[in-house]
């Protein structure tokens, strides 16, 4: 892992708001359509203030609902303009609907989400139960660990969801508060490393209906029909391009982080996985966010008592990495999966579900499980992840299990 | 191999592991007096030290009045945690009348410093909260404020004695940082808050 | 490019069909008559956006599209965030030297499910902005693409699959909701009412929603055959009937100053030509069952709202 | 004829574009009536283009024509009904 140190570059404290709303101005965006909604409120206000002092050039549309926010970023977009959005919890749950619209109509939008729980009772802290719903939405899913990974990410998402062979809504899920609110240092490009770095929107070709083949937009000169109906016939073709969309966008989002890393002296694994003191370890968690910082810390003490501690932290949820993460877990005796949100009535949480589904292939059969923690921000302190990592030595010591699923940090 | 594993028999001293050089500090303030925009300045001031930070807000719905808290850490490798501080190095409380209210010595490191808005000495402070160890600071902030600000806005006088009590960022960087955060007739008027509070701070 | 208003008969018919025949609207859909006259008031580069409904659905069946411009749909109650974003990414294109065109127009078009009960806060949210676009209500008075379901637009006392005729409640309970002044009491630049029978005033009114800086909403009374129950070689004799009964009289609304068009000032100087609605309820199956002894009372009620709804309107028009 | 043949997932454009127009989807045949025009009596004053759903009846200027286009047609009767000068009626198609 690289990192620039604090002497070489320009260090500035940020929220990871903050960061976002810097990264998106950065990126020149045209149309920015969004609606408040703690904890991503921030956001918003930054970007109006950048729009109000005339420090970006776009189009800002306080939107009257979620809903219409990723609407008119979805529309613009299909005009050919750069757009981005920002939401959190309800309001993830209110596009719910436009989500499938705008991966379905292929349409490059970038979303941060402030991840929240959702209601009710009715919690504005973090927790992943929001973005986890939206999983098979047919967005790209990056989580990111701190506000530094935010702005970065953002400037990386623009580049993924617009690269012609993926053309895909990008959404970036930072922790609510956990990094939303809080300030940490963050080193900011030059405007014009960035500008270069996501250059112009990228536009694929299609064939119209005058037998043309003419880009993917709305364009007088080049009419174009999106979003028919589209009955048993063709639907499931669709469907098919966008998973192979999906496919291949795990390949391209290592090559641009590759080419950010270059640029910014900065990386995180290979961009979709991030893998920390991995190599000979024994026993791993693996988690998404803002965790992992916290995580990190205690492996670096389990590491000092000569513990064989790991961590795996998935980067991109979408499209999963399967096989970085079969590469990362081939030594691996035992894995705890934490997950920050709940599959009500399901086997364990939706990364679980993933984790142990893709371990099946491994042919190590390493122990796996699972501890749902933080719902509504409840802390993930480190006495919590040194238990967890105590039970995996317990597992590994005895070659039992006595739950696979746990609940941690709530009273019982 | 499934042999015997250290952890099986070993419980981690967190505290001994812990990362070095990493300073926690929890403000304690109510809602509408600036603990946030304190811990803000703080870690704006550090990170101009080069140091690396993190600044946030106990997660609330923060209403005018109510006890909020707020923290900064400040250290000199980059901070992976992201997670609450219970074991703070100091603790600041910009409202005297918390003291009868909030458990504001709770976790406080035995070494640790505690720093209070209040004109009563650090003794009488001391034996109030009956606190045994660690060191405490007063300092008159809302005489200060009043004094040259015409109200009692306590938060950049408290910033003021943090400096003089801890060292760990220079009153230079404080009043940069400040200059910063606020628009020119405000930070005009607070720097010499700041000021003085680092002059008028005592312990004991 | 601007064209020229060109709205005689041969003028009209020479103009190119930018909604293509093909489409697989009911025979005799007067909302289809709405989408073509519609297209042939376009004074140059345009791109349409529609909300779910009967016109998206059989103008666009996959791969077929009737759309000689560019158009895109997305959901059903969001075309005015449609309309929006497109708008707002035109404006911002231009600005950044990225658009071929001097001006492209925007239009949305929904029906009355789309834009009196789900689309109405999108709606508002859009015409609140100020965003520059035309919006065209095509009424007709049910959610027919589903099957003829009640909506805010159904008007009192009409059969429907969720309002249906039945021995205690016959038809719908409730008024039609006066969606154009609700538009007018955003203070918005231009409200209109037309129909498709007086298709010089629908063009010249749809023309003006274009020209006009800002949001335009344009509510076109549109028979639906198939859901009113009547004869499809009527559609357009009945939204004639509409504007003689006053049960959908004409007028505009520009900055809020309301004005009675021709066809209802015409009546509204000579109250005798005022036709009773009986004989506009009568043309359709949907109201048959007013016609009994045992709910014949009813249609003196619609007679009441209507005749109430056309006072009022007649006082805003300061012509009472 | 409105068969198409279907294609694969590869070779359709991305995000359900529409490849074909509407003109190539024939709605002659769901016509039951077919409207006759009695060139004599017509005053090609344009109502029944103007009114026709379906975009079925276009004015040839260079020959001064009103052309039913049977090809999409859907017989609604419209232009019977509006037609000012009865120029035009309906006859059960498969008669003469």
């Amino acid at each position: 892992m690289v990192l620039t140190t604090q002497k070489e570059s320009k260090a500035i404290a940020l929220n990871g708001d903050e960061a976002v709303a810097l990264a998106a101005k950065q990126c020149d965006v045209d149309v920015v359509a969004a609606y408040p909604i703690t904890p991503q409120t921030i956001i918003v206000e930054r970007f109006s203030e950048y729009v109000h002092n005339g420090e970006v050039d776009t189009e800002f549309i306080c939107t009257e609902s979620e809903h219409s926010a990723l609407t008119c970023c979805l529309a613009a977009a299909a005009v050919g303009a750069r757009t981005f959005t920002a939401t959190a919890s309800a309001g993830l749950a209110l596009m719910h609907e436009i989500l499938y619209v705008t991966s379905g109509c292929r349409a490059p939008v970038v979303m941060a989400v402030a991840n929240r729980a959702l209601s009710a009772p009715i919690n504005i802290h973090c927790d992943h139960s929001d973005s986890m719903v939206e999983r098979d939405s047919g967005w790209i899913q990056i989580y990111v660990e701190n506000s530094q990974e935010a702005y970065d990410s953002i400037i990386q998402a623009f580049r993924i969801a617009e690269h012609q062979e993926i053309s895909l809504p990008t959404m970036v899920g930072l922790d609510g508060f956990f990094l939303s609110h809080t300030l940490e240092n963050v080193s900011v490009l030059p405007d014009e490393t960035v500008r270069k770095f996501v250059g112009q929107r990228q536009i694929p070709l299609v064939k119209n209906h005058e037998g043309k083949l003419v880009p993917y937009k709305l364009d007088p000169e080049n009419p174009i029909t999106i979003g028919p109906l589209d009955l048993h016939d063709y639907y499931f073709e669709h469907k098919r391009q966008q998973e192979e969309a999906m496919r291949k966008a795990s390949e391209i989002i290592r090559k641009i982080h590759d080419e950010y890393a270059n640029i910014s002296g900065r990386r995180y694994g290979n961009g979709r996985v991030d893998s920390y003191r991995l190599e000979d370890a024994e026993l791993a968690t693996i988690c998404l966010g803002s965790t992992a910082g916290t995580v990190k810390t205690v492996v670096d003490q389990l590491r000092a008592k000569g513990v064989k501690a790991g961590l795996l932290r998935i980067r991109t949820f979408r499209p999963l990495p399967v096989q970085d993460i079969l590469e990362a877990l081939q030594n691996v005796k035992a894995v705890a999966v934490m997950d920050r949100s709940c599959s009500f009535g399901g086997y364990g949480g939706p990364v679980f579900h993933e984790i142990r589904h893709v371990l099946y292939d491994s042919g190590t059969h390493p122990h796996v499980v699972n501890y749902i923690y933080g719902l509504g921000g409840r802390d993930m302190s480190q006495l919590l992840v040194q238990e967890i990592y105590r039970d995996l030595a317990r597992i590994l010591e005895t070659g039992k299990i006595d739950k696979s699923i746990q609940f941690i940090g709530l009273r019982e | 191999m499934r042999g015997k594993h250290p952890l099986s028999i070993t419980i981690i001293d967190l505290e001994k592991n812990k990362v070095k050089k990493l300073i926690e500090v929890r403000w304690h303030g109510r809602g509408g007096q600036g603990a946030w925009t304190a811990s803000e300045i703080l870690a704006k001031a550090a990170i101009l030290e080069g140091k690396y930070i993190q600044s946030f807000p106990e997660f609330g719905p923060e209403r005018m009045g109510a006890p909020v808290n707020s923290y900064t850490r400040i250290s000199e490798e980059p901070i992976n945690l992201h997670c609450s501080v219970y074991n703070p190095d100091i603790v600041v409380v910009l409202d005297p009348t918390l003291l009868k209210t909030v458990p504001v010595t709770q976790g406080l490191k035995e070494n640790g410093a505690l720093i209070v808005n209040t004109k009563v000495s650090p003794a009488e402070i001391r034996k109030k909260l009956d606190l045994k160890t660690g060191k405490v600071w007063t300092v008159p902030a809302t005489e200060i404020a009043i004094r040259i600000l015409g109200r009692p806005i306590t938060n950049t006088a408290m910033i003021g004695a943090v400096a003089r009590a801890t060292q760990i960022v220079s009153l230079e960087s404080i009043e940069k940082a400040t200059n910063k955060r606020f628009p020119p007739n405000l930070a005009e008027k607070n720097i010499p808050i700041i000021k003085e509070a680092y002059k008028e701070a005592r312990t004991g | 490019m601007i064209l020229e208003w060109k709205f005689t008969a041969k003028e009209i018919a020479e103009k190119p069909e930018l909604f293509m025949s093909g489409h697989r609207a009911c025979a005799g859909c007067a909302p289809a008559t709405v989408h073509r006259l519609i297209l042939k008031a376009v004074r140059g580069p345009t791109i349409a956006t529609n909300s779910t409904g009967c016109m998206e659905v059989t103008s666009t069946i996959y791969p077929f599209t009737a759309w000689k411009i560019p158009w895109i749909h997305t959901a059903f109650e969001n075309v005015a965030a449609n309309a929006s974003g497109i708008e707002a990414a035109l404006k911002i294109l231009k600005r950044k030297g990225k658009l071929k065109h001097e001006h492209v127009d925007v239009i949305a078009l929904a029906g009355d499910g789309g834009t009196f009960d789900i689309g109405i806060q999108a709606l508002s949210g859009a015409v609140e902005r100020g965003h520059d676009f035309l919006y065209v209500l095509y009424d007709n008075e049910a959610y027919m693409n589903t099957g003829i379901q009640r909506s805010g637009g159904t008007p009192f006392g009409a059969w429907t699959t969720t309002s249906p005729a039945g021995k205690k409640i016959p038809g719908k309970p409730q008024l039609k909701k006066p969606i154009a002044d609700i538009m007018v009491a955003h203070e918005m630049p231009y409200v209109a009412t037309a129909s498709p029978a007086y298709w010089i005033d629908l063009l010249k009114k749809a023309r003006k929603g274009l020209e006009v800086e800002g949001p335009a909403f344009l509510h076109v009374i549109a028979p639906c055959p198939r859901g009113w129950r009547s004869d499809p070689s009527k559609s357009i004799e009945i939204s004639r009937l509409a504007v003689e009964t006053c049960v959908f009289p004409l007028w505009e609304a520009i900055d809020g100053e309301y004005n009675l068009s021709a066809p209802s000032k015409v009546i509204a100087l000579r109250p005798e030509r005022k036709k009773a609605m009986e004989e506009y309820l009568k043309t359709q199956g949907r109201f048959r069952h007013l016609f009994t002894p045992e709910f014949k009372h009813i249609i003196g009620k619609i007679q009441e709202v209507v005749d109430r709804r056309w006072q009022k309107l007649l006082k805003k028009c300061g012509m009472a | 004829m409105n068969t198409q043949e279907k294609k694969s997932w590869k070779e359709i454009p991305m995000a359900g574009v529409c490849w074909v127009p509407s003109t190539a989807y024939l709605t002659g045949d769901w016509r039951t009536y077919r409207p006759i025009l009695d060139s004599e009596k017509c005053t090609r004053c344009m109502l029944c283009h103007i009114y026709c759903p379906d975009g079925a009846i276009a004015w040839k200027a260079e020959t001064n024509e009103m052309v039913f286009n049977y090809d999409y047609c859907k017989g609604c009767g419209i232009c019977e009904v509006e037609c000012p000068v009865d120029a035009i009626s309906m006859k059960l198609e498969g008669e003469g």
